[in-house]
C-alpha cells in the first residue's frame, strides 16, 4: 500500500503509471476487505479511466515537472502536525474489525437482516444504493451529470466543420497508417470488445444478485466505446456514437431516475418509494432498482464517453495544429498589454 | 493491543501523502494526483471502518452469518464514481489552463498574473 | 496451497513495484504496470477461493479486461508524447541511469 | 477421483507459482527491455494459466467454471496482445536492445512474444 510513496518522481507519465499500479493494489486491498461493489468500481474506475484521462491532460500539457523553487520544509511540518494529530485521534477509534464498533450498531443491521424481506434483493449494497438512499444516490448522479456537462463546456470545440474538410483527404492515409501499425490489436479488439459490452450488460442486469450495479455497469460500457474510438480513430466512433446523441443519453438516464421517483409519487408513495409501482411491493422494489440501475448506468456510461471524446478531440485539435494552439492563444493576451503599455 | 489501529495509521499516512503533495507540489497535473490519494485514503478509511472480522460480503447467500457493514461501501462505491467525474473536471480546467498560459506549473502561473495586472494598473 | 500461490503472488507484485518505480524507460513501466495488473487478476481469484465467495471472480474478469484497455491507452498517448518530447525523455533515461 | 483433482490442481498451482516467479525474478535482473519483456511476456500467459486451471480443478463446478474459463480465455487473448503492441511501440520509439558482441540480434525475441 506504500508504494504510493515514490510518486515524487518527476516525469508525470511515471507517476501516471504508479497511479495505475495504485488503484490496482486499492482494488486489492477493497477485496480484502469484504467490499466486493467498491473493489468493482475502483478496479474499472481507478485503474482504468482515471489513468487515461490523466494521460490524456499531460499530452496537452508536457510531461516534465518544473522543479522546485521553495523549501518543502513547512509543507513537511505542516503534513507532520496534521498527521500526528489524526494518529492521536485514531487512538480513540475502535478496533479495526471489532463487531462492537458504533458504526455497526444503528442502521446497518436493519439493512442486513430486513432488506431481504423488505427489498427482495440479495445484494444488500445494491438494495441499500437504489432503494434505502435513492435520493441520495441521485443526488450522485447529478453530480456526475453536471461533471459532464462542466468538462464539455470547458474542452469541446467549434471545430467540427473545419477539421471536416481539412481531414477528408488525409483521412485515407492516415487510416491505411494506423491500419498496418495496429493490425493485431484491432483484430483482437474486434473480438474483445462485444464481450466486454456483453460483460457489461451482464454486470448491470445481474447487480441484484451480485457485485455490480449501474455505477460499474456504466463504467465498464465506456471503456469498450473508449478502447474502439483509441484503436479505430476519434472520428468514427463519433460517427457510431455521435454527441448529441450521448448528451441525450446522458439527460434521459438522468431524467429516468427522477421519473421514477415522480411516478411513484403520482401512485400515493413517497418519492422514490418503489413499493407502489406494482401491485406486489417486491415487485415493485424490483422494478423500481432495475429502471434506476439502467438511469445510473446510462448516465455513468454517456457521462464518462463525453469526458474521454472531449479530452481526446482537444487533443488531436493541438496535434495537427501542433504547439500553435497555445501560442495563438497566449499572444493576443501578450500584444494587448505591451500595447496597452506603449500606450500610457 | 495498538495493533489493532494499523488501518488507520495506513490511511493516516496515505492521507499526508497526497496532502504533502497537493501543498508541495507546483505542478498542478501532480496536485490532482496527490488529491487523488487523499480522496482514496479516506475511501479506505470508511471500507476498513464497515469491516467486521470473520464477516463476509454483503451479498446475502446461504449459510453466512455475519457480514460486513453494506452502508459505507454504498456511500464509497458512489463517491468513486463521483471522485472520477471531478477529477476529469479538474483535468479539464488544467488542460484550458495550459491553453491560456503556456504553463502548469504554479509558481509561472502566478508570476503571469501579476505581470498582467501590473500592466493593467500603472 | 492457495495460500502459498498467494504469497508467491504477493512477492511477484513487488518485484513488478520495484521495476516499474526503478525502470529507466517508460516501455519498461508499461512492463511492469501490465505484468501487476495480470498478477492482480490472479490474486483476486485465488482470494474468491481462499474465502470461499467464488462471486469475486467478476471482479477479476472486469481487471482482465480493463487491464487491456488501459495498457493500450498509455502506449496510444506515449506514442504522441514521445513525438512531442524526444529530448526530454532521453535526458530523464540518462539521468535515471546515472 | 477427488483426490486426483486435489494433487492435479495443487501441481498446477505450484506449477504456475513458479512460473510467476521467476517472470518476476526475471523482470528485476534481465539488462535491457527486451529482455525483460521475454521474460514477463513469456512466463505471465502460461503462470497465469496454470494457476486459473489449478483453481478450475478445484472447483469444478457451474457458474464459477464459467468464468474462470471466460478469464482464462481473455489472458491468453490479451497478455500476448498486450506484449506485441508493447514491443512494437519500444522499437518503433527506438529503444535499443543491449547486445553483446557473441550475440545474436535483438529482433526475433521482439517477434517472439
Amino acid at each position: 500500500m506504500i508504494a504510493i510513496a515514490i510518486v515524487r518522481t518527476k516525469d508525470l507519465l511515471a507517476v501516471v503509471m504508479l497511479t495505475g499500479i495504485y488503484g490496482l493494489l486499492s482494488a486489492s486491498f477493497f477485496v480484502v476487505l469484504d467490499a466486493v461493489d467498491v473493489a468493482f468500481t475502483e478496479a474499472s474506475v481507478g485503474a482504468g479511466i482515471s489513468g487515461l484521462l490523466m494521460l490524456a491532460a499531460i499530452t496537452m500539457t508536457g510531461r516534465a515537472e518544473a522543479p522546485k523553487r521553495h523549501k518543502p520544509l513547512l509543507a513537511l511540518l505542516v503534513v507532520f502536525i496534521t498527521g500526528g494529530m489524526l494518529i492521536y485521534g485514531t487512538l480513540d477509534m475502535p478496533y479495526f474489525g471489532s463487531f462492537e464498533a458504533p458504526v455497526h450498531q444503528h442502521v446497518a443491521p436493519r439493512y442486513i437482516n430486513d432488506s431481504m424481506q423488505e427489498v427482495g434483493v440479495p445484494n444488500i449494497v445494491t438494495s441499500v444504493l437504489a432503494s434505502y438512499r435513492a435520493f441520495d444516490t441521485l443526488g450522485e448522479v447529478a453530480v456526475i451529470f453536471t461533471a459532464g456537462i462542466g468538462v464539455l463546456s470547458l474542452l469541446s470545440l467549434p471545430r467540427r466543420r473545419r477539421s471536416s474538410e481539412l481531414d477528408e483527404s488525409s483521412e485515407d492515409s492516415t487510416e491505411k497508417q494506423m491500419h498496418e501499425q495496429h493490425m493485431v490489436l484491432r483484430i483482437i479488439s474486434k473480438i474483445l470488445i462485444p464481450f466486454i459490452l456483453l460483460f457489461a450488460l451482464y454486470v448491470q442486469f445481474h447487480g441484484d444478485f451480485g457485485p455490480g450495479g449501474g455505477f460499474q455497469a456504466g463504467v465498464i460500457f465506456a471503456a469498450a466505446i473508449i478502447l474502439y474510438a483509441m484503436l479505430f480513430g476519434l472520428d468514427k466512433a463519433r460517427r457510431v456514437f455521435n454527441q448529441s446523441l450521448i448528451q441525450l443519453i446522458a439527460a434521459i438516464g438522468l431524467l429516468l431516475y427522477a421519473s421514477v421517483g415522480v411516478v411513484s409519487l403520482f401512485n400515493g408513495g413517497n418519492f422514490l418509494d418503489y413499493n407502489v409501482l406494482a401491485d406486489d411491493p417486491l415487485a415493485g422494489q424490483h422494478l423500481g432498482i432495475l429502471l434506476i440501475e439502467l438511469g445510473v448506468g446510462c448516465t455513468v456510461a454517456a457521462v464518462m464517453i463525453i469526458i474521454f471524446f472531449n479530452f481526446a478531440g482537444r487533443r488531436e485539435a493541438q496535434q495537427s495544429s501542433p504547439e500553435l494552439n497555445a501560442t495563438e492563444q497566449n499572444s493576443p493576451e501578450l500584444i494587448n498589454s505591451t500595447e496597452q503599455k506603449g500606450g500610457e | 493491543m495498538l495493533l489493532g489501529l494499523y488501518n488507520y495509521w495506513i490511511v493516516v499516512l496515505l492521507m499526508m501523502i497526497g496532502f504533502y503533495i497537493v501543498i508541495a507540489h507546483g505542478n498542478l497535473i501532480k496536485k490532482l494526483v496527490g488529491l487523488t490519494i487523499f480522496q482514496t485514503s479516506v475511501f479506505i478509511f470508511y471500507i476498513s471502518m464497515g469491516n467486521v472480522d470473520s464477516g463476509s460480503a454483503p451479498i446475502l447467500a446461504e449459510g453466512v452469518a455475519r457480514y460486513s457493514n453494506p452502508l459505507p461501501h454504498v456511500l464509497i462505491l458512489t463517491a468513486i464514481v463521483v471522485g472520477i467525474a471531478t477529477t476529469a473536471l479538474g483535468l479539464a480546467l488544467v488542460v484550458r489552463i495550459k491553453e491560456s498560459y503556456g504553463s502548469i506549473e504554479e509558481d509561472e502561473i502566478q508570476i503571469q498574473d501579476q505581470l498582467t495586472e501590473d500592466k493593467t494598473s500603472c | 496451497m492457495l495460500t502459498a500461490a498467494t504469497i508467491a503472488i504477493l512477492v511477484v507484485m513487488l518485484l513488478a513495484i520495484i521495476r516499474c518505480v526503478v525502470g529507466p524507460t517508460l516501455y519498461d513501466r508499461i512492463l511492469a504496470f501490465n505484468m501487476f495488473g495480470t498478477k492482480t487478476v490472479l490474486l483476486i481469484s485465488i482470494l474468491g477461493f481462499l474465502m470461499g465467495r467464488p462471486e469475486f471472480l467478476d471482479i477479476a474478469l472486469v481487471y482482465a479486461l480493463i487491464n487491456f484497455i488501459s495498457v493500450i491507452g498509455v502506449l496510444r498517448f506515449s506514442d504522441s508524447v514521445e513525438f512531442k518530447h524526444p529530448l526530454q525523455e532521453q535526458a530523464s533515461t540518462k539521468e535515471d541511469k546515472q | 477421483m477427488n483426490l486426483l483433482l486435489e494433487i492435479g490442481s495443487g501441481l498446477c498451482l505450484l506449477l504456475g507459482c513458479f512460473l510467476c516467479l521467476s517472470g518476476g525474478i526475471g523482470i528485476l535482473r534481465f539488462p535491457d527491455f527486451f529482455t525483460r519483456m521475454h521474460a514477463v511476456g513469456v512466463t505471465d500467459t502460461l503462470g497465469a494459466g496454470m494457476i486459473l486451471i489449478g483453481l478450475m480443478l478445484q472447483n469444478p463446478q457451474g457458474l464459477v467454471l464459467l468464468k474462470l474459463m471466460m478469464i482464462l480465455l481473455f489472458t491468453l487473448f490479451i497478455n500476448p496482445t498486450a506484449s506485441h503492441a508493447l514491443a512494437k511501440a519500444a522499437l518503433r520509439n527506438n529503444v535499443q536492445p543491449v547486445l553483446d558482441e557473441t550475440s545474436n540480434q535483438g529482433g526475433d525475441k521482439s517477434s517472439k512474444p
